[in-house]
């Protein structure tokens, strides 16, 4: 050893190769991560099978529908797509709340007030000038799902509420308002139904797949992901977030001011979901009705959670609850199986799917508690 | 050579594996009944794993354990239990929310008897207690007891099970020099009648005082074992770190400038007491104040609200003149207060980050490492994290492995190097070498004198003796919330500041 | 311009006639989406047609797949059981010329698409006049799933007919759920505590709740949309019967014959005495005042004959 | 007559919410969130009515719809504590697996069959004097076995949880597992028993919807319970009685927004329907009761 002994020395080899060596470790991780999940979807349709079975149904004309409901055509092909879009938004949403330490179940609540500003853009302010509209109903998207979420996150700051209480009741209480306006001072011109009118054409999204109805809110949702991704782990706003998420203590003593990241994080968390709206009724809808939202707000959580929270991975768990919801379809449209059945073996495909990604995870990180 | 008594615990070539690092390698070691046996070894040897698989915590990845005798395979902490053996932990196994007593009894009742009368539980608790010296409080809740207070705490739990061989994992890293004094009685004591102790400490004094025999680990590997008549400090420290240690701390002449701390009658106080109790003292560059006192005297307190993460209730703390009573941490940190807390899980790391993270956890948003754009430059990040593990030599496989990966002494270092390398006006070093091994204490404390060479003003607060008198130009000491003399360091004045910790005035 | 996609059916199957449907819930509720369900049973039944259903949450984005999943396959007819769904229907019907798309309320026309309507304010009207002799405090009660046009229109009937003798009045609760039988049971009760000896629910299963609640209190009740008095032999006095079984079953006889001409709403009222009418629970023939049924005709007599307007008016004329 | 009406009404309410929320301050105090509350209610249900309706046992349905619950909820402790899996996720797995398992039972048995009918209920058991008490007699001691049952329950587990070594041992595993392990009590076993009486406890409340509260399964039934009774537990601070006096209030609030509906004020109905949320919003702020949550909730536990 060159050096003098009176500082202790280590042997190791240059810093550099090994984090090359580690780089490379995390890639295969990365292979062997997205490799497990499908192995879980197959041990998940193999169980379905032995279900269909049981009932007398037919797996293989069951699967092969399916197969040909998610793959089998560019309509097809283009409806998955359209259904992650929606819970790509929602599940980054969870993810970057989840990243400074909040729960957000309020994914759904979100959803809806971002529906709402976006609606209401489009409709009462339809005569602005075309792609100047379109960028403002985006954005009422975002602050409505954005201030919805920063009410959870200004009591957790403030007095430290609970905020999975919070959201959870913000998400009736959106719910109570959207069918409020639709039935009250936003229902349509003419008055009949539940529903507000349409949205000026200008305010709508493009449409980027002819003739599918594919609009280019499924290219937002890809960008969203990346822009949060860059945000949380190369810029210093994402820092203090994560450090925040991980260890509230250690932020307050790095400084970090941890209020206002906070509300900042929940503003960026509910303005995903509320873009999610926002697209929802723009690209695909044009009006508001009561019920604008099947749940992505709570598919959002565990497409989320599924990914450990990476909000890259969301688009790829995205897919996967997208392909599962269209084949629910066209399993029940072309083979006749039950809907329940249908949801007892998505249940199942995301047990499995958890139960194998975290095990898998687990071996790469042991966690002290 | 009479017949050697059946060992109590002998373990036969244990070896286990963490990812990327041989923490214990094929380990041979024998425990006799009546024995205090020594562990030593630097941070990362390998002492907590060995002594988390003999309890059952931690499982080998081959090897053999032998309990009086006879095979035993301990899978889990009941069975070590059931064996009859007990562990104080390194890091509590104390539940925060509960308290005292409730820590100590748990498990020890079966679920289907006893409702818990507490008021009889706490009088056996004290019992105990008293018995062996030890002063617990058993209706407080541990939340609210300081690190030295919660070491007492779990060495209660341990005795009142009852146990043949009783492992202490650093159990004197918090203690005060009277508590140590009062353990070692009761240590041996508890010898006399049977019991076996291993005793894994960093301080080679100690070590000296009260083992009968010594095993020292390096690298994952039993260097050696000997007994305490055969070898000395010299021989254990080489054979821990591989060379020479030097146990005096070489500290030239004090160049004493401006004042850079000024601290003018300052109180902190919660809701149940005064904590700090109008303090005023200053530092000056070039110096280092030692603050000596027992554990949980308010010095972390003081800590806490000079470093702006306690608002104090009245005073004036003056930093480089300037009033910085109510600045927030960010700006006491830009102007130059450096801080090594004494909580460093909770305050001063975030352990499922990476080295490379936490070595920024300040200057994050500066450049190098956030561009004009705003964005992390990943390279300066990198490049700074391999600088400073050089340069402190932290133990890490890679920049990018997580903090809780780290041995405790390299989640310290970590600190060490964010800290300094701020170059700090002020340094604020809160226990900086609790539970450091003798190497990287050694190279500590050549640091903090190097930094007060450079001229910096250092506040050193320690509860070790020992530290205050090697490094100390000015010596205050803390009782109650207040402090009750400042003297120079001449290092002829033990007596008079083990008078004042006890809260003694000098009248 | 659309391109045909590869799945064309084989030709051998092309002669079957083929009836799909939208259910925006699940088919056995007992309520709305299980008579859609019964519908499309009846023409399997009578028609020899192969049916087929898909319940999709009741979100109008997931609709238009569904539609053309259906157009795609060569099904002939095709049912979207909610008025929301009728902008999908609208976009997917300028693709598919040859299939027939219904939507069971709403107001969207075109050569292939049409509403079908029922005046439900019209019967309910009518109803409410019995109630409106039946009742001893003057007060009754409607309890809704949620605030549709199915729900509030027959509401508005009612109310005007139980209204029709000074002094009733007829209030409306919401219990936000189609499912939740303990909020129906619960929305009862409260009416129950304020006076009411009347309750009509509309809430599809979640309304069970409120005929029990009727009988444990021993008052009375109206069924909405089928004949629920078998539910609660002798509480329910009479229900609105809209029978979409029998529409959707005229409609597709049509389609199949071709002579089925879109481009109107498809309005079924009195005029229909099979498909939209009043049916008086046998249990209470005997203890309805004459008089009220006697106001009953000359109502029915007057809005036949464009007399009489009813509020909650969904067909144009 | 009315106040008695509304406060019966709150009880009636409240009681399915409280049994839940009870065992799901179990599972919580022990480190394991189950977010499928709701689907373990619908499988309670589902098998009481079924249980119910071909045995004619009240009793024997709420036996069945208890083990039915703990079966599913064996599954999810499997997930959560054995294999580790986030149990966020796997709750949410369960809501939708009982969702699907409720409403297929219900198909294949009953309606694809065409015998749905309605099932006997349990029925009111005034007590004896007590119920005669002027004003809380009718409220407390005219009610059904289940609701004396929720009456029961609550203090006798308040008591178990924190003035015996078992509370102590579970209030200890969700703070701090790593402690509880190191004194050789069993982290999982712990875990498991409190994750398998949550479940128990909710296919409890869920059997009460079909066979006390009314007298018939639909599919989803539970119509969003089991979330309101997941808000209960850290609305109370993790307390039993905690969640006894949230499921009160929600129970009364409901109750109250359907009385203001029907009183007819100028007030859009959706804002008085959102009462029961904006209530239990506004105690939460006002109240001081700032409790942290437990340490390790969410955290799986690996041993060495
Ligand atoms: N451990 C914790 N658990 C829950 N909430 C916490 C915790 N620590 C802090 N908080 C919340 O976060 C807030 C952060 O406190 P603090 O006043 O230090 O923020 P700050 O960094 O000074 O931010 P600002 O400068 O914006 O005021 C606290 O007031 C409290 O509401
Ligand atoms: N759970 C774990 N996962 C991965 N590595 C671990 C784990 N626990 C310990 N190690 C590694 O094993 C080695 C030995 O650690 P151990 O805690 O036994 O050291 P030690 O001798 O007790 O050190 P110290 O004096 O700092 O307490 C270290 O390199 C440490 O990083
Ligand atoms: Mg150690
Ligand atoms: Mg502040």
């Amino acid at each position: 050893m060159s050096e003098p002994s009176t500082t202790p020395a280590m042997p190791k080899p240059p810093a550099s190769r090994l984090d090359l060596r580690s780089r490379s470790g995390q890639l295969w991780g990365a292979v062997r991560r997205s490799l497990m999940p499908l192995l879980a979807v197959a041990a998940a349709l193999l169980v379905g099978a032995i279900l269909l079975l049981i009932f007398g149904y037919d797996p293989i004309q069951a699967y092969a529908t399916m197969w040909h409901g998610i793959f089998g055509s560019q309509r097809n092909i283009s409806e998955v797509l359209l259904k992650a879009t929606p819970v790509v938004f929602t599940g980054v949403a969870v993810a970057i709340a989840y990243s400074c330490g909040i729960w957000n179940i309020g994914a759904e609540g979100q959803f809806y007030l971002g529906a709402i500003g976006a609606t209401y853009v489009g409709v009462y302010w339809g005569d602005l000038p075309g792609f100047a509209l379109l960028l403002l109903v985006m954005f009422a998207g975002f602050i409505g799902g954005g201030l919805w979420a920063v009410i959870p996150g200004l009591l957790k700051t403030w007095i430290n509420a609970n905020e999975v209480v919070v959201t959870i009741m913000l998400n009736y209480i959106a719910l109570g308002i959207s069918s409020y306006l639709v039935t009250g001072p936003m229902k349509e011109a003419s008055g009949y139904f539940p529903q507000t009118d349409m949205i000026a054409d200008a305010a709508r999204l493009p449409r980027i797949w002819l003739p599918t109805r594919l609009h280019v809110g499924v290219i937002l949702a890809v960008i969203l992901a990346i822009l949060v991704t860059i945000l949380l782990y190369r810029t210093p706003l994402g820092f203090e977030i994560r450090t925040i998420g991980s260890n509230r203590n250690a932020a307050r003593f790095a400084g970090m001011p941890v209020k206002r990241t906070i509300i900042i994080a929940m503003l960026l968390s509910g303005g995903s979901a509320g873009l999610g709206g926002a697209v929802e009724i723009a690209g695909l809808t044009g009006r508001l009705f009561a019920h604008i939202s099947p749940g992505y707000g709570f598919d959002g959580i565990a497409v989320s959670l599924i990914v450990n929270n990476n909000p890259l991975g969301t688009i790829f768990s995205g897919l996967l609850f997208g392909g599962l919801r269209a084949g629910s379809e066209i399993m029940q449209i072309s083979a006749g199986i039950p809907s329940v059945l249908i949801q007892i073996i998505q249940g199942m495909t995301i047990a499995f799917v958890i139960a194998f990604g975290v095990y898998n995870i687990l071996q790469t990180q042991q966690q002290k508690i | 050579m009479t017949p050697s008594p059946i060992p109590r615990l002998e373990v036969k070539n244990i070896t286990k594996r963490f990812p990327g690092v041989l923490a214990n390698d094929n380990i041979s070691l024998s425990i006799l009944p009546g024995e205090i046996h020594a562990l030593l070894g630097e941070n990362g040897a390998g002492k907590t794993t060995l002594m988390n698989i003999v309890y059952g915590l931690v499982h080998r990845d081959s090897g053999e354990i032998l309990i009086n005798g006879m095979p035993v395979n301990i899978r889990s902490p009941r069975e070590a239990i059931q064996h009859r053996v007990g562990m104080v932990h390194q890091h509590f196994m104390l539940v925060p929310t509960l308290t005292v007593a409730e820590n100590v009894i748990l498990g020890m009742r079966p679920f289907t008897h006893h409702l818990l009368d507490m008021r009889e539980i706490e009088q056996d608790i004290l019992k105990i207690a008293e018995k062996y010296g030890l002063q617990i409080k058993p209706s407080e809740l541990i939340s609210r007891l300081s690190v030295g207070e919660q070491q007492r705490v779990e060495i209660v739990k341990a005795l009142y099970r009852g146990v043949d061989l009783l492992i202490l994992d650093e159990p004197t890293a918090v203690l005060t020099p009277q508590e140590t004094t009062e353990l070692f009685k009761t240590i041996r004591s508890l010898t006399k009648q049977g019991l076996s102790i291993i005793f894994i400490t960093h301080k080679l004094n100690e070590v000296m005082e009260v083992a009968d025999r010594i095993s020292v680990l390096r690298d994952g590997k039993l260097i050696a074992t000997k007994s305490v008549q055969e070898t000395d400090k010299d021989e254990l420290a080489f054979l821990m770190v591989d060379r020479c240690i030097s146990f005096t701390v070489e500290k030239p002449e004090m160049k004493r400038g401006e004042p850079v701390l000024v601290v003018k009658d300052l109180t902190v106080s919660d809701k149940f007491r005064t904590q700090v109790d109008h303090i005023s003292f200053h530092v000056c560059s070039g110096e280092i104040l030692g603050i000596a006192g027992v554990d949980g005297n308010g010095q972390n307190e003081l800590a806490l609200s000079l470093s702006g993460l306690l608002r104090p209730s009245s005073g004036k703390i003056l930093l480089n003149g300037k009033d910085v009573t109510h600045e927030s941490v960010r700006k006491l940190n830009r102007v130059g207060l450096g801080h090594i807390p004494a909580d460093r899980q909770n305050l001063g790391l975030v352990m499922d980050f990476t080295v490379a993270e936490n070595l920024i956890l300040q200057r994050y948003y500066c450049s190098p490492f956030t561009t004009t754009l705003g964005f992390f430059d990943l390279a300066q990040i990198q490049e700074n994290a391999q600088r400073l593990v050089r340069e402190y030599d932290i133990r890490t496989r890679t920049t990018q492995t997580k903090l809780n990966h780290l041995s405790g002494g390299n989640q310290q270092k970590v600190i060490l190097a964010r800290e300094i390398d701020q170059k700090p006006k002020l340094l604020i070093a809160v226990q900086p070498t609790r539970g450091l091994d003798c190497g990287a204490t050694e190279y500590i404390h050549q640091i903090l004198v190097e930094q007060r060479n450079a001229g910096a003003a250092i506040l050193l607060v320690s509860t070790e003796l020992d530290e205050i008198l090697a490094l100390s130009d000015r010596i205050c000491v803390m009782y109650e919330g207040k402090i009750m003399g400042e003297l120079l360091n001449t290092g002829e004045d033990i007596l008079r500041i083990g008078r004042l910790m006890a809260g003694v005035t000098d009248s | 311009t659309p391109k045909p996609e590869a799945t064309t059916a084989p030709p051998a199957e092309e002669k079957v006639f083929k009836v799909g449907l939208l259910s925006p819930g699940p088919v056995h509720d007992q309520g709305w989406n299980e008579v859609a369900y019964n519908s499309i049973k009846l023409i399997e039944k009578e028609m020899g047609a192969q049916v087929s259903y898909v319940e999709i949450e009741e979100t109008p984005s997931v609709v238009e797949k569904a539609f053309r999943d259906y157009a795609e396959q060569g099904y002939q007819m095709i049912i979207g059981h909610s008025f929301s769904f009728q902008d999908a229907a609208e976009i997917v019907a300028k693709d598919y010329p040859n299939t027939v798309f219904l939507t069971s309320g709403g107001e969207k026309v075109g050569p292939n698409l049409a509403p079908v309507v029922f005046k439900e304010n019209e019967v309910a009207y009518l109803m409410g006049i019995i109630g409106a002799y039946m009742t001893k405090s003057g007060k009754a009660l409607g309890i809704g799933g949620e605030e549709i046009p199915a729900v509030a229109n027959p509401q508005l009937g009612f109310k005007a007919g139980f209204e029709t003798v000074p002094g009733n009045e007829c209030t409306l609760t919401y219990i936000n759920s189609w499912e939740d039988i303990g909020a129906g049971k619960e929305a009862a009760m409260a009416g129950i505590a304020a006076g009411v000896d009347i309750v009509v629910p509309n809430a599809n299963i979640a309304g069970q709740g409120a005929f029990q609640a009727a009988q444990e209190a021993k008052i009375l009740a109206f069924g909405t949309n089928m004949d629920q008095s078998s539910l609660a032999p002798e509480t329910i006095i009479a229900s609105t019967v809209f029978d979409y079984p029998q529409a959707y079953l005229a409609i597709a006889k049509e389609i199949q014959a071709g002579t089925f001409k879109g481009g109107k709403m498809i309005g079924i009222g009195l005029e229909n005495e099979q498909a939209a009418y009043v049916a008086i629970n046998p249990f209470f023939k005997d203890k309805i005042p004459a008089e009220a049924m006697q106001k009953f005709e000359e109502a029915k007599k007057k809005i036949l004959a464009g007399e009489l307007e009813v509020p909650g008016k969904m067909v144009p004329d | 007559m009315e106040l008695i009406a509304l406060l019966s009404a709150t009880v009636r309410m409240a009681t399915p919410l409280i049994f839940v929320a009870i065992g799901e301050t179990y599972s919580e105090r022990a480190g394991v969130m189950n977010i499928g509350l709701e689907g373990l209610m619908l499988i309670g249900a589902i098998t009481a009515y079924t249980a119910v309706f071909f045995t004619g046992s009240l009793f024997f349905g709420l036996i069945a719809a208890m083990l039915a619950a703990m079966l599913f909820g064996f599954g999810f402790a499997y997930l959560a504590v054995t294999i580790k899996a986030n149990q966020i996720v796997t709750g949410a797995a369960l809501n939708m697996i009982g969702l699907g398992v409720s409403g297929f039972i219900y198909r294949v048995v009953f309606a694809n069959t065409g015998i749905v009918s309605a099932v006997k209920t349990l029925p009111a058991i005034p007590l004896p004097f007590l119920s005669e008490i002027p004003f809380a007699g009718p409220i407390l001691f005219n009610q059904n076995a289940l609701v004396y049952f929720v009456f029961i329950l609550t203090p006798i587990t308040a008591f178990v949880l924190n003035k015996t070594s078992l509370g102590l041992s579970i209030r200890a595993v969700g703070e701090h597992p790593r402690a509880v392990d190191s004194v050789g009590l069993p982290v999982f076993r712990l875990r498991y028993g409190c994750i398998l009486f949550a479940a128990a406890l909710a296919g409890l409340g869920g059997a009460y919807l079909p066979i006390a509260h009314a007298n018939q399964f639909v599919e989803g039934l539970t119509a969003g319970r089991g979330f309101i009774a997941l808000t209960m537990v850290p609305f109370a601070g993790w307390t039993i009685p905690g969640v006894f006096l949230g499921g009160l209030l929600f129970g009364a609030a409901y109750a109250l927004q359907l009385r203001l509906q029907v009183a007819q004020l100028a007030i859009a109905y959706q804002f008085l329907q959102t009462l029961p949320y904006l209530l239990t919003l506004a105690v939460l702020i006002l109240s001081r009761n700032r409790t942290e949550q437990p340490k390790a909730l969410c955290v799986p536990y690996e041993a060495g």
